[in-house]
């Protein structure tokens, strides 16, 4: 029962804010960065469901702009990190030796770093636009990666049946690949959904900090940081763009808690 | 009539929609009996015993019938002050069974400080001396010791020791030998009944192996899906089984097959010379701990189409010798040869007529198999590797290998849907199908049910009489092998300790390791006579 | 032990090493000036030159880098370019803040998450276990610095019970420095017994079920003796490991709590300095964050044995 | 209000230094640290604002920014403007007491002009800018003569700017044995009390001050202090001054942020100084740009702009439109330096047709770092998409987008300069030859030779003549355009009286009395 109200609540949740992304691309209710100076900071009305803005540009607009550049990054950001890492992973933990320690010592090297620091040191040097962000973050996640497909590598390699590929006469290069690497996937099925979260909210993070997608795009991290001297005064500017990172982390989240009920039955 | 100590009727257990896993069981025990609860896996015995000291797991429940304990009805109010003094339990698994975290003292002192007025030292006191009866070395450092410094059997003991600290009345051992190779199994259960008897405990003993039934059980219930198929004394059940069920569980009892007809001596087909493999010690930062030596120059030869049996403990380095004679693990002594042929230091292609020659049936089923692949898949894949094969070719031979182990139909599917023994075909036929001259079967049978092991080992003998590849047959259990072994070659602690035809070997053992492992396993023959 | 922990120290100088090399080599890629920067449009060139040879900017990079390496060796790493402060007494003070509300908010939050993950799994499937996991579940979901906002506007905007910004240090006046620590940390927890609270359930269902709690029950003891003797200190070994990187991360700078509730702390140090260029206080705030994260790693797998004796650290 | 728990705590943590006695001391904001106390040398703005409250040069800013004397009583030029004879004031001492005398002021001098000591302005002085000082003379001890090279109208401007430390004379005590910067032993109405680095510096009041007559007058006049203490209190988080300021933890914060000015300015307890400052904001062009090099082009987003809108947003309504690069509070800011440019959507659309400008992409650079540069690039790329333009942003650090100034490498951006006190100044931050010096933005040799002469006269009105004709070719020649001088907002409490902002930005804390 749990698993499939996680798997519906989730995947609902998810299909709404992929939904209004989607939207955005077509049709907003205004243009997300038209300025109207005569209606800065309206509270919610009318026309301006969510409010305006401190230079009067509709929320809700931003909101939905905010919704496709948050799970464009995310998307992308999510295969750059699995790429990497998988590549990584699959090498060090399938040829061990000084293979696997000289990349588990630049993994250990990268993981020191906090990812959101990595990433805004990375993002002051390339410049912070959304393609640095995801080179950044990409970056910074994918030594997690590594250590999940070098963990599972390393488990299969012990498991019977890789030792059975071998004893055929099967080369590693055939073994790793028609093995080893298939098995990793239900793991990192789960990685990937939560590592989807994760993106989500370290672009919103950077963003807040003023590294994260430049403005005038609108994305939820941004509106969030400017809408920071305005808590007191223009509240609604702080509520919408908090609950939509929440909304997408809770239905990534669940998603990710259903998947990981789906593939592995141990938990 | 006294009054029987555990009393259960029409008892019920099951889970939610419809899943019975005990359906009516009833019977009676009387104090200080020994009864056996018998039946393989999915047959409710477990679910029953369970029931008894009411630690059924999550998601299984009592639904009907009743439990009395002395007399008074087993309730979950009722039932608590009865664990430990009244109800104690072991269990199968002596990895997990103990606490990891905390020392073996303290987990022995728990259940006399609630269940007794002893104290402090009065209760270290009465956990040395049952220690000391167990039979452990030095009891006052096994109390401070944690459980992972202990081997399998050794746990068990301790386990027993903790659990007849209490004086139970009644004892349940769910299958408490069953992880615990052949020699040690016998000197746990020893162990067990001996103290059992000296309390006056009565014991309910679970378990699949009818060997041990005739042993140590006074009387037996035969259970198969949830329900008690059939009662009576031991040794009758076993001399006279009534139903067929019961019948095919004796039949699978392993006993000597015919004797080996005498070959031409030959060209060994694989041959072992003073071969060595030593395991490196853990890495440390600068050096190396002591390496492990697990086979210490060990010469086997194995003929054309013979069938040899490889036995020893846990440890005694026949897994490893195995896998270094088909180059799985690297040798750090000596040489393998293969058809005369040096193959110690041969590595990529040339290997492949070695590859193409050697197969191997590993333990577990439910590993060996990759869980991605489709059964046919999986069988197909080693001949991948023939040359000059063609996908039509190659379908055909699949075929016919998956109709030859009985599993024609069950090619699309994959290994999550097939039962063990079903499982293990499929490895048997992924090692035949390309028509090897040698097969390592690696404790192929000692994961799956009685009467399956029967069909495997039924199978592999036939398979091996029409396609005539020669087998080395690894095993910690003699008298497994003495169905199938043409020659038995034992190992302890790295070396070869003794080595014959079968018939030899058992009638007349002449190393006292192997007169233990004689000794341990029992024969049908030997129990009802 | 002690060699263990000297063999894994040393073990780490490489990686740390490799860190201050990145690091040292990615600001200087940077755009942007330290001296510049001090001196606004108003400099000349000349000018900016001066100052940057005053700040021993001017020599080629790696002679650079082996000063500042050599000099981190003995424990000094300079001084800030843009107050002249020494950076190493610089970090300790910011860290000081840092370490405090991170190790509070982990600590109430490991008090708080390890009983109600062991509470769900007690009760696992049932209404009590659904509702620690939503809960959880919804923690996990939340941005810190939303929720810090939020916390902000309840508390500090709308019920002004606590004051919504700034920072006094605990050696200065306890009372104040406790008002504005505990909105910091409220979030912190908050955002941390998501993960904590999830984990030690995990852990415990995997407990659970093995027989060592069953033969503790067999032996009569009550559920509540079983899940505390038992199951907690087997629950709580993975949970740790879980603790050491949150812990790892946590002390490496809560730059965006910190600047949700502007305290001075390592993040906002990091972030400052960064933006400011100041080259020798994001280098020696790196190296210490890297070294941390070591010393944190290596505390918990000498903690480790502790909550499982099969583990040995050697 | 909110804010009052945080401020209480403050204000506790306060009350319980030690320094608080029954003395009235003033307790002032600053949001960082200063660098040092060595006047002109290693400095910022806030160090200029301590150490002019403690050293005085020979002459300083009055209130409108012309020059008055200060340690000098007379300043007498020669026809030739080569020589300037400064004559002393009488019995003015130092803070360890000690007489000023010509010596002292030579002494103070030649340091300056030594090149180890780093003075900032010493190009101004050496030859490589204004002009340079051949000799310093001192024929009597009330009396120091200065010889320079070239005349210059900028002479004693340089000599007085605060950045330059107002050239302030130190007694030779404040040198240690090693010729090392100790601490400043000037003349000046405070002298130093205690500095904790990152916490607080503190002054006390100068018993022994000579002052002026009068009333306070910029940098000089009337400068005797009326408090015991000035503390000020390092405070980086302007929401954390806010209500420090508001609890009473401070008594004044003399740039506090825009958006808290409207709260302020509703409160009872709180005054507001405002003032416009002669810091300059405005849309910078790079000149060179493939696009923008076509006057017609950057006409036509001058003419997109609805500047005085454009100016209202982005400073809350404090300030309005000053289409110069002279300071609206300049003595030469009149009626010419108020043309402008009027939006005028049609022609600047004729304009880009002319140019042939098809809707092409022009990046701008922006920073979030500061507000102002951001808001301006918000609302100058929707001001412009109306007439057509495609604005593009670029958001760097304020470092980056520094040092993309420097290097010119931009095609348009908003910018912040800092405050000019004299209007030459102003126009040399911005005219120059880009080959030599990339950073400036209007490059145009007639202009060059424009301002060099108003560096060199010394006659107001041929100056002001200058002046304009500048700002003609300006709007004319279009290489940026001048927006707005920065609003800077003090706020003080009630208790603070006979506090005046001050358009150079230099908050001056002698003839402020506290209750």
């Amino acid at each position: 029962m749990t698993l499939r109200l996680n798997l519906v609540l989730g995947g609902l949740l998810l299909a709404a804010v992929a939904g209004t992304a989607a939207t955005a691309s077509v049709w907003t209710p205004f243009n997300p960065v038209a300025v109207n100076l005569r209606r800065r900071l309206a509270a919610p009305t009318d026309p301006y469901w969510l409010g305006t803005d401190e230079f009067g540009r509709d929320v809700l607009s931003r909101l939905m702009v905010g919704a496709s550049t948050g799970l464009t990054v995310a998307l992308v950001t999510v295969l750059v990190a699995m790429a990497l890492g998988i590549t990584i992973g699959l090498l060090a933990g399938f040829f061990r030796g000084w293979t696997d320690r000289a990349l588990m010592a630049l993994n250990d090297a990268l993981l020191a770093f906090p990812g959101i620091l990595f990433a805004l040191g990375l993002l002051t040097v390339i410049g912070p636009s959304k393609w640095g962000i995801v080179l950044a973050l990409g970056l910074a996640y994918a030594p997690a990666v590594a250590r999940v497909v070098r963990g599972s590598v390393l488990s299969l390699r012990e498991r019977e049946f890789v030792e059975a590929s071998r004893a055929l006469g099967n080369s590693e290069a055939y073994t790793l690949w028609r093995h080893v690497a298939p098995n990793c996937v239900s793991p990192l099925t789960v990685l990937a959904t939560s590592m989807f979260g994760w993106v989500i909210l370290s672009e919103s993070a950077l963003s807040f900090l003023g590294l994260g997608v430049p403005p005038p795009a609108p994305t939820w991290g941004n509106m969030l940081a400017a809408a920071r001297p305005y808590l007191e005064t223009a509240t609604w500017l702080s509520i919408a763009p908090g609950v939509m990172i929440a909304l997408s982390l809770l239905g990534t989240n669940l998603l990710g808690d259903a998947l990981r009920d789906i593939l592995d039955p141990r938990t | 009539m006294i009054a029987p100590l555990l009393a259960v009727s029409d008892l019920r257990v099951g889970a939610k929609p419809d899943i019975r896993a005990v359906d009516g069981v009833s019977f009676s025990m009387a104090p200080g009996e020994i009864l056996a609860l018998v039946g393989e896996s999915g047959s409710g015995k477990t679910a029953t015993a369970r029931a008894v000291i009411g630690l059924l797991p999550p998601g299984l429940a009592v639904t009907g019938g009743r439990i009395a304990f002395a007399g008074a009805p087993l309730t979950p109010a009722t039932l608590r002050p009865l664990r430990g003094p009244g109800i104690g339990m072991v269990f199968q698994e002596p990895m997990t069974s103990l606490n990891p975290a905390l020392p073996i003292g303290v987990q022995m002192a728990e259940g006399l400080a609630l269940h007794t007025r002893l104290r402090g030292a009065e209760i270290a006191a009465a956990c040395r001396a049952m220690l000391d009866r167990v039979g452990i070395a030095d009891p006052t450092a096994c109390l401070r010791a944690f459980p992972h410094e202990f081997s399998g059997g050794m746990r068990q003991r301790i386990m027993l020791a903790s659990v007849m600290l209490l004086r139970p009345r009644l004892l349940i051992a769910d299958e408490p030998t069953t992880a615990l190779d052949t020699l040690t199994q016998a000197e746990v259960l020893d162990l067990m009944v001996g103290l059992t008897r000296e309390q006056g405990s009565a014991v309910l003993l679970i378990t699949h192996n009818l060997g041990l039934v005739a042993r140590y059980a006074d009387r037996a219930l035969v259970m198969r899906r949830g329900r008690v198929i059939e009662e009576g004394a031991a040794r009758a059940l076993l001399a006279a089984p009534r139903e067929p069920y019961t019948r095919a569980l004796v039949d699978a009892l392993p006993r000597r097959g015919p004797p080996a007809i005498p070959r031409p001596p030959s060209e060994p087909l694989l041959r072992a010379e003073a071969l060595a493999v030593d395991f490196a010690g853990r890495r440390r930062f600068f050096a190396r701990g002591r390496a492990v030596q697990a086979v210490r120059g060990v010469d086997l030869a194995v003929h054309a189409g013979e069938s040899v049996a490889l036995v020893g403990g846990s440890g005694s380095g026949k897994t490893t010798l195995g896998r270094a004679m088909l180059r799985l693990v690297p040798a750090s002594g000596g040489r393998v040869l293969f058809r005369g042929q040096d193959i110690t230091a041969v590595r990529g292609a040339a290997l492949l007529p070695f590859r193409l020659a050697c197969q191997i049936v590993f333990q577990d089923p439910y590993s060996s198999l990759d869980p991605r692949m489709r059964i046919a898949e999986i069988v197909d894949e080693p001949l991948r590797l023939v040359p000059g094969l063609g996908a039509a070719e190659r379908a055909r031979r699949t075929d016919a290998m998956l109709d030859a182990v009985g599993l024609a139909e069950f090619g699309r599917r994959h290994p999550h849907e097939l039962s063990g023994g079903q499982r293990q075909r499929v490895a048997i036929a992924r090692a035949l199908v390309r028509e090897p001259a040698f097969v390592m079967a690696d404790e192929p049978v000692s994961a799956l049910d009685m009467t399956i092991q029967k069909q495997i080992l039924t199978l592999l003998r036939d398979l091996q009489r029409a396609r005539g590849f020669a087998c080395l047959f690894i095993s910690h259990d003699l008298a497994a092998v003495g169905e199938i072994a043409d020659r038995v070659v034992v190992m302890q602690e790295g070396r070869i300790v003794e080595e014959g035809s079968r018939d030899a070997v058992f009638d007349a053992p002449r190393h006292a390791y192997t007169r233990a492992l004689l000794d341990a396993a029992p024969r049908l023959e030997a129990l009802v006579a | 032990m002690i060699g263990y922990a000297a063999r894994r120290l040393v073990a780490a100088i490489p990686t740390l090493l490799l860190v201050a090399a990145s690091v040292f080599l990615l600001m200087r890629l940077i755009p942007g000036d330290p001296a510049q920067l001090m001196l606004g449009d108003a400099a000349t060139p000349e000018e900016v030159e001066a100052l940057r040879r005053s700040m021993g900017l001017g020599e080629a990079l790696p002679l650079q880098f082996a000063h500042w390496a050599g000099a981190a060796l003995t424990g000094d790493l300079g001084r800030s370019i843009t107050n002249g402060l020494p950076v190493l007494p610089l970090i300790l003070e910011r860290f000081g803040v840092t370490a405090l509300i991170v190790l509070v908010a982990v600590g109430l939050a490991v008090l708080i998450a390890v009983p109600l993950g062991m509470l769900a799994a007690w009760k696992q499937n049932r209404p009590a276990d659904l509702a620690v996991v939503g809960f959880a579940t919804l923690m996990l979901s939340i941005p810190s610095f939303w929720l810090g906002l939020i916390l902000l506007l309840v508390f500090g905007v709308w019920l002004r019970w606590l004051p919504v910004v700034g920072f006094v240090p605990f050696s200065e006046d306890i009372g104040a420095a406790l008002a504005y620590v505990v909105l910091p940390i409220t979030t912190l927890v908050l955002i941390e017994i998501g993960a904590l609270t999830r984990m030690a359930r995990a852990a415990t269902i995997d407990v659970l079920r093995l027989d060592y709690i069953s033969h503790a029950r067999a032996k009569g003891l009550s559920e509540f003796t079983v899940l505390r003797r038992h199951a907690l200190p087997n629950a709580f070994a993975p949970t740790l490991t879980l603790i050491g990187l949150v812990l790892g991360n946590l002390l490496g700078g809560i730059a965006v709590i910190e600047t949700v509730f502007t305290l001075p702390g390592l993040g906002r140090l990091l972030v400052e300095a960064i933006f400011q260029r100041d080259y020798p206080v994001v280098q020696g705030v790196m190296l210490f964050v890297a070294a941390i994260y070591v010393a944190v790693n290596l505390f918990v797998d000498l903690a480790y044995p502790v909550f499982d004796p099969r583990v040995t650290a050697e | 209000m909110i804010l009052r728990r945080a401020a209480l705590a403050l204000c506790g943590l306060l009350l319980a230094l030690p320094a608080a006695a029954q003395e009235a001391t003033l307790r002032a904001r600053m949001n960082a640290d200063i660098r040092s106390t060595d006047p002109g040398t290693n400095r910022d703005a806030n160090t200029d604002t301590v150490v002019l409250h403690m050293v005085e040069g020979l002459v300083a800013f009055r209130e409108d920014t012309s020059i008055g004397p200060l340690l000098a009583e007379r300043v007498d030029t020669s026809e030739d403007g080569l020589t300037y004879t400064f004559t002393l004031r009488e019995g003015v001492r130092f803070h360890n007491g000690a007489v000023l005398t010509s010596a002292d002021v030579k002494f103070a001098w030649d340091r300056y002009l030594r090149r180890e000591t780093n003075w900032r302005c010493l190009p101004e002085f050496d030859g490589r800018g204004a002009t340079r000082v051949a000799a310093i003379e001192t024929p009597d001890p009330r009396t120091v003569v200065f010889r320079i090279e070239r005349p210059s109208a900028l002479f004693l401007t340089n000599m007085a700017r605060p950045d330059c430390g107002g050239s302030g004379i130190y007694h030779r005590d404040s040198l240690n044995a090693d010729g090392s910067w100790r601490a400043p032993i000037g003349t000046g109405p405070f002298r130093m009390g205690e500095w904790r680095r990152n916490q607080f510096i503190e002054l006390t009041r100068f018993p022994g001050y000579a002052a002026l007559p009068g009333q306070p007058d910029g940098h000089t006049g009337n400068k005797t202090a009326l408090v015991d203490r000035v503390r000020w209190i390092i405070i980086p988080d302007s929401a954390a001054a806010k209500a420090a300021l508001l609890s009473g933890a401070i008594d004044i914060d003399h740039d506090i942020a825009s958006q808290d000015v409207q709260e302020m300015r509703a409160r009872s307890d709180i005054r507001l100084a405002p003032v416009q400052s002669m810091g300059m904001a405005g849309l910078l062009f790079q000149t060179n740009d493939p696009l923008l090099r076509d006057v017609r082009i950057r006409r036509a987003i001058a003419l997109s702009l609805d500047a005085p809108e454009l100016v209202r947003a982005v400073s809350d309504g404090l300030v309005t439109y000053n289409p110069s690069v002279i300071p609206s509070a300049s003595p030469f800011h009149g009626a010419v330096q108020r043309e402008g440019y009027t939006r005028d959507i049609p022609e600047a659309q004729r304009l880009l047709r002319q140019a042939g400008y098809r809707g092409q992409t022009i990046r701008m650079l922006a920073t979030r770092r500061y507000n102002a540069i951001l808001d301006m690039a918000v609302l100058i790329q929707a001001q412009a998409a109306e007439a057509g333009i495609t604005l593009e942003f670029e958001v760097i650090d304020w470092a980056t987008q520094l040092d993309r100034y420097t290097r010119g490498d931009y095609a348009m951006m908003p910018f912040l300069y800092s405050a000019r006190l004299d209007p030459s100044l102003s126009y040399e931050m911005v005219s120059g030859p880009k080959a030599s010096q990339p950073r400036k933005v209007w490059d145009n040799p007639e202009v060059e030779a424009l301002l060099r002469e108003s560096m060199v006269t010394r006659d107001t009105g041929r100056r002001q003549a200058i002046f304009d004709q500048l700002h003609r070719r300006m709007l004319a020649d279009v290489p940026m355009v001048v927006l707005y001088n920065d609003a800077a907002v003090g706020a003080y409490r009630t208790n603070v009286q006979g506090y005046r902002a001050w358009s150079t930005g230099q908050p001056r804390y002698w003839g402020v009395r506290i209750n």
